[in-house]
């Protein structure tokens, strides 16, 4: 394949924007659950003592491993933007992508930016005020965690779009399956309220349950943004089926276009 | 109405409120007022009469009795998964308490 | 027997075999129910390791309003059950009756939880006073998010079955399987919040 | 009334909104010469409390302006249009990106004003306003970095005999990405050119920001928007 191939590729900015996506997610993963061990939290019940050992035992990897997240962090964008684009592949109004963009932009910032703000300015001075510390380490987490209405609205935004659309982009499962993502964030609201236990921004409900849920709805939607792209014709009716494989879809879909 | 009238449905609600009110008889029959005692017996009994109302709630309310072989066997593994589950889990806590 | 993969009917004497509603929903159902399993999973340990305790919360609850819940909730998915043959058979406005009786029963529930939920806080029972009522008001809370979507479906299945041209099968089945499921939900958290010792 | 109608006029914010920064950067003390990150609590809460005033006014206009790039920012994605583009993934990644920026140094003029509306409180707090205010400014860049990375990946792909913008434009954008990294790194150290107030992580990438709004006004201004009736090309 040479590269002026590529580069003629009508699917060229979909695939960029899908493998953007993929290594985006993977840095992601990497860097708040090997660089950071962010993940899995924190304990909430720490006392200002424990806290300050918290962050000298991961010093350099949280400056690190969100330093990484700052230089590379906006390439969430790329999911962000083919989601908007399938939804506005689909039979429903353009409101619902729109919607989904800017719900998902504002996101970023008390999504991700809050977290990596908290622990970095917590790490860089390790000789803090311990109770000043513990102040980061709930404002870091809480926000994290806790910044539920963009991704629940966002959620049931292309869920509603994918239920009603007729071009069949998405399967239907997978709508409902967006349901599940919006109750987790539901099930996550009492890590406001809890300092220990199940309901605890670390507990077995509000956070390894949610996770596990939130996790196989990325992997998914991640393997059906794919699938979209593959199957792109480009045209306005019902996405095609993947007849003959990958290769030989993008064929077709060369042709057609 | 004689001919609209779905007497299967009925009955099946019938069962169904019919093992609810078991629970009632089976906390009478425990007793201990005001402070009552802990018991495996009652705890088992009440997640199997629970799973079993949740089987006849699939296969006659929603229809599972008709539906292809899969989905049956699907929903059957549910109900098998979800006895497992929440046996094995009350089980564990006992044995870690 | 098995129906084929486009839903062609084969004439026998019995029914033919199709899925209820689109088969998506019961991606949904068998999904949404391992999840509950695991929040169920978590509570029964946690309560075994703490039986007294957790029995002591318990006591504070009214059985026979549990079951009242319960039987409520059952005649809703009797009634939307009812509905669907009857959207089957064509007798729409039956079939519309029967979602309306489902919606009502599924408001008395409602009422019926509230006013549970009025009587605990005014006890000083709320979600953070003990470990029990920490799982009673998550997993009621979480089914009443459920039962509120239910609400929603109903929504849809009532004007399905109002206008002549929208009427689908289908969705009726689909929406009648997603209250079944808000039913069988409450049958479990029934049992395992009011009468397990 | 055409597509166009009144981009002339957001074009034309530009040098308002430069002024305005331009005006802030100055009236800030703590910009020149950087504050370090090296003082003492003691010396934060002393900054503050001498040079309240000036932080206020200075962190206000900020406040007010820093989001005046948005619809600059948007004339950018409708001038996108008009690349040889396939499918609108890139000016959605560039919508994504665009929001988040602005509202990333908003919110460390929340803490900059936060850090002087009680100078009097304890020391430490007060370091802890100026710490999250100073972080959030300089490592707040992964949608900067985005917005250049998006828009160079953009140019690449527009291909065509006359394109939107020209490849130098791109190979600007890269340079940009290229040159802002060093502050995400700002957390690392408290002296040194990576520090909040060293060579890279202060000078070069506020000098590359400036820069940036100031080429691409001079591109924005030339390309003409495509596709539509012509408006006469400013500048």
């Amino acid at each position: 394949m040479t590269r002026r191939s590529w580069r003629s590729d009508p699917k060229r900015e979909l695939w960029l924007a899908w493998y953007a996506t993929v290594a985006f997610y993977s840095l992601y993963t990497v860097v708040f659950f090997v660089i950071t061990r962010i993940q899995p939290p924190g304990k909430p019940w720490y006392s200002p003592v424990q806290v300050t050992e918290w962050f000298a035992g991961r010093h350099d990897g949280l400056l690190v491993g969100f330093a990484l997240i700052f230089v590379l962090g906006g390439l969430s964008a790329t999911a962000l933007a083919l989601i908007t684009y399938s939804i506005r592949r689909m039979s429903v109004s353009r409101a619902f992508a729109y919607s989904y963009l800017i719900l998902y932009a504002i996101a970023a910032v008390p999504g991700f930016l809050f977290i990596c703000v908290a622990m970095t300015v917590g790490a860089m001075r390790p000789d803090r005020n311990p109770a000043v510390l513990r102040w980061l380490y709930d404002f870091g987490f809480l926000s994290f965690s806790g910044t539920m209405g963009v991704f629940l609205v966002g959620s049931l935004i292309w869920m509603t779009a994918i239920l009603l659309d007729d071009n069949r982009v998405f399967p239907k499962w997978f709508g409902y399956l967006n349901l599940c993502n919006a109750l987790t964030e539901v099930v996550v609201a009492p890590s406001w309220i809890f300092h220990g236990g199940v309901l605890a921004w670390n507990g077995t409900i509000a956070w390894w349950i949610n996770v596990v849920v939130f996790g196989l709805y990325t992997g998914v939607f991640i393997f059906l943004l794919r699938q979209m792209i593959l199957r792109e014709d480009f045209g306005t009716g019902p996405l095609p089926d993947l007849g003959l494989g990958g290769p030989a879809g993008q064929v077709l879909a060369e042709a057609a276009s | 109405m004689e001919t609209t009238f779905n007497r299967r449905l009925f009955a099946v609600w019938l069962v169904l409120v019919g093992i609810t009110l078991t629970y009632l008889w089976i906390d009478h029959a425990v007793g201990g007022g005001a402070l009552p005692k802990t018991s495996s017996a009652v705890t088992v009994a009440a997640i199997c009469l629970a799973l079993v109302k949740v089987r006849i709630i699939m296969r006659e309310f929603m229809e599972v009795r008709h539906a292809p072989r899969l989905l049956c066997h699907l929903t059957d593994l549910l109900v098998v998964v979800m006895a497992a589950a929440l046996l094995g889990a009350y089980a564990a806590g006992r044995l870690v308490a | 027997m098995i129906a084929t993969a486009s839903g062609t009917r084969v004439a026998t004497a019995r029914e033919p075999r199709h899925v209820p509603g689109q088969p998506d929903m019961w991606f949904f159902v068998l999904f949404e129910s391992l999840v509950f399993t695991s929040y169920f999973c978590v509570y029964l340990f946690n309560r075994a390791r703490h039986e007294t305790a957790f029995l002591q919360g318990q006591s504070h609850l009214i059985l026979w309003l549990g079951v009242v819940d319960t039987i409520v909730l059952l005649t809703s998915s009797w009634a939307v059950a009812c509905g669907v043959q009857h959207a089957r058979a064509g007798r729409y406005q039956a079939a519309r009756r029967d979602a309306i009786l489902t919606a009502a029963c599924g408001l008395v529930f409602l009422a019926l939880k509230i006013v549970e939920w009025a009587r605990l806080i005014h006890m000083g029972k709320t979600f953070t006073s003990s470990q029990f009522f920490q799982y009673y008001f998550f997993l009621t809370g979480i089914h009443c998010v459920h039962l509120l979507i239910g609400f929603i479906v109903l929504g849809v299945l009532v004007v399905q079955l109002s206008g002549e041209h929208r009427r689908s099968q289908v969705v009726v089945e689909t929406c009648a399987t997603y209250w079944h499921t808000v039913d069988f939900f409450w049958v479990l958290i029934f049992a395992l919040l009011y009468v397990v010792r | 009334m055409k597509r166009t109608t009144g981009e002339r006029i957001i074009y034309w914010t530009l040098p308002v909104v430069a002024v305005m920064w331009i005006a802030a950067f100055f009236l800030f003390p703590g910009f020149l010469p950087p504050m370090s990150p090296t003082w003492s609590p003691a010396r934060v809460a002393a900054f503050y409390r001498d040079h309240t005033s000036r932080v206020r006014y200075s962190m206000i206009l900020f406040n007010w302006f820093c989001v005046a790039l948005i619809p600059i920012l948007m004339l950018i994605v409708e001038r996108m249009r008009g690349m040889a583009h396939r499918t609108p993934i890139m000016r959605y990644c560039l919508i994504g990106v665009a929001g988040a920026a602005p509202i990333a140094f908003l919110t460390s003029t929340i803490f900059w004003l936060l850090a002087a509306f009680r100078p009097d409180r304890a020391p430490a707090l007060t370091q802890l306003y100026n710490d999250l205010a100073w972080i959030t400014f300089t490592c707040g860049i992964p949608f900067l970095v985005a917005i250049c990375f998006f828009l160079a990946v953009s140019i690449y792909l527009d291909q065509q005999v006359r394109p939107v913008f020209g490849r130098w434009v791109a190979h600007f954008n890269i340079l940009a990405a290229i040159a802002l990294v060093p502050a995400g790194f700002a957390g690392l150290t408290l002296n040194g050119p990576f520090a909040w107030n060293g060579f890279l992580s202060f000078w070069v990438k506020n000098v590359v920001i400036a820069l940036w709004i100031a080429v691409m006004a001079v591109v924005l201004g030339r390309a003409a928007p495509r596709g539509g009736a012509l408006v006469e090309a400013p500048a």
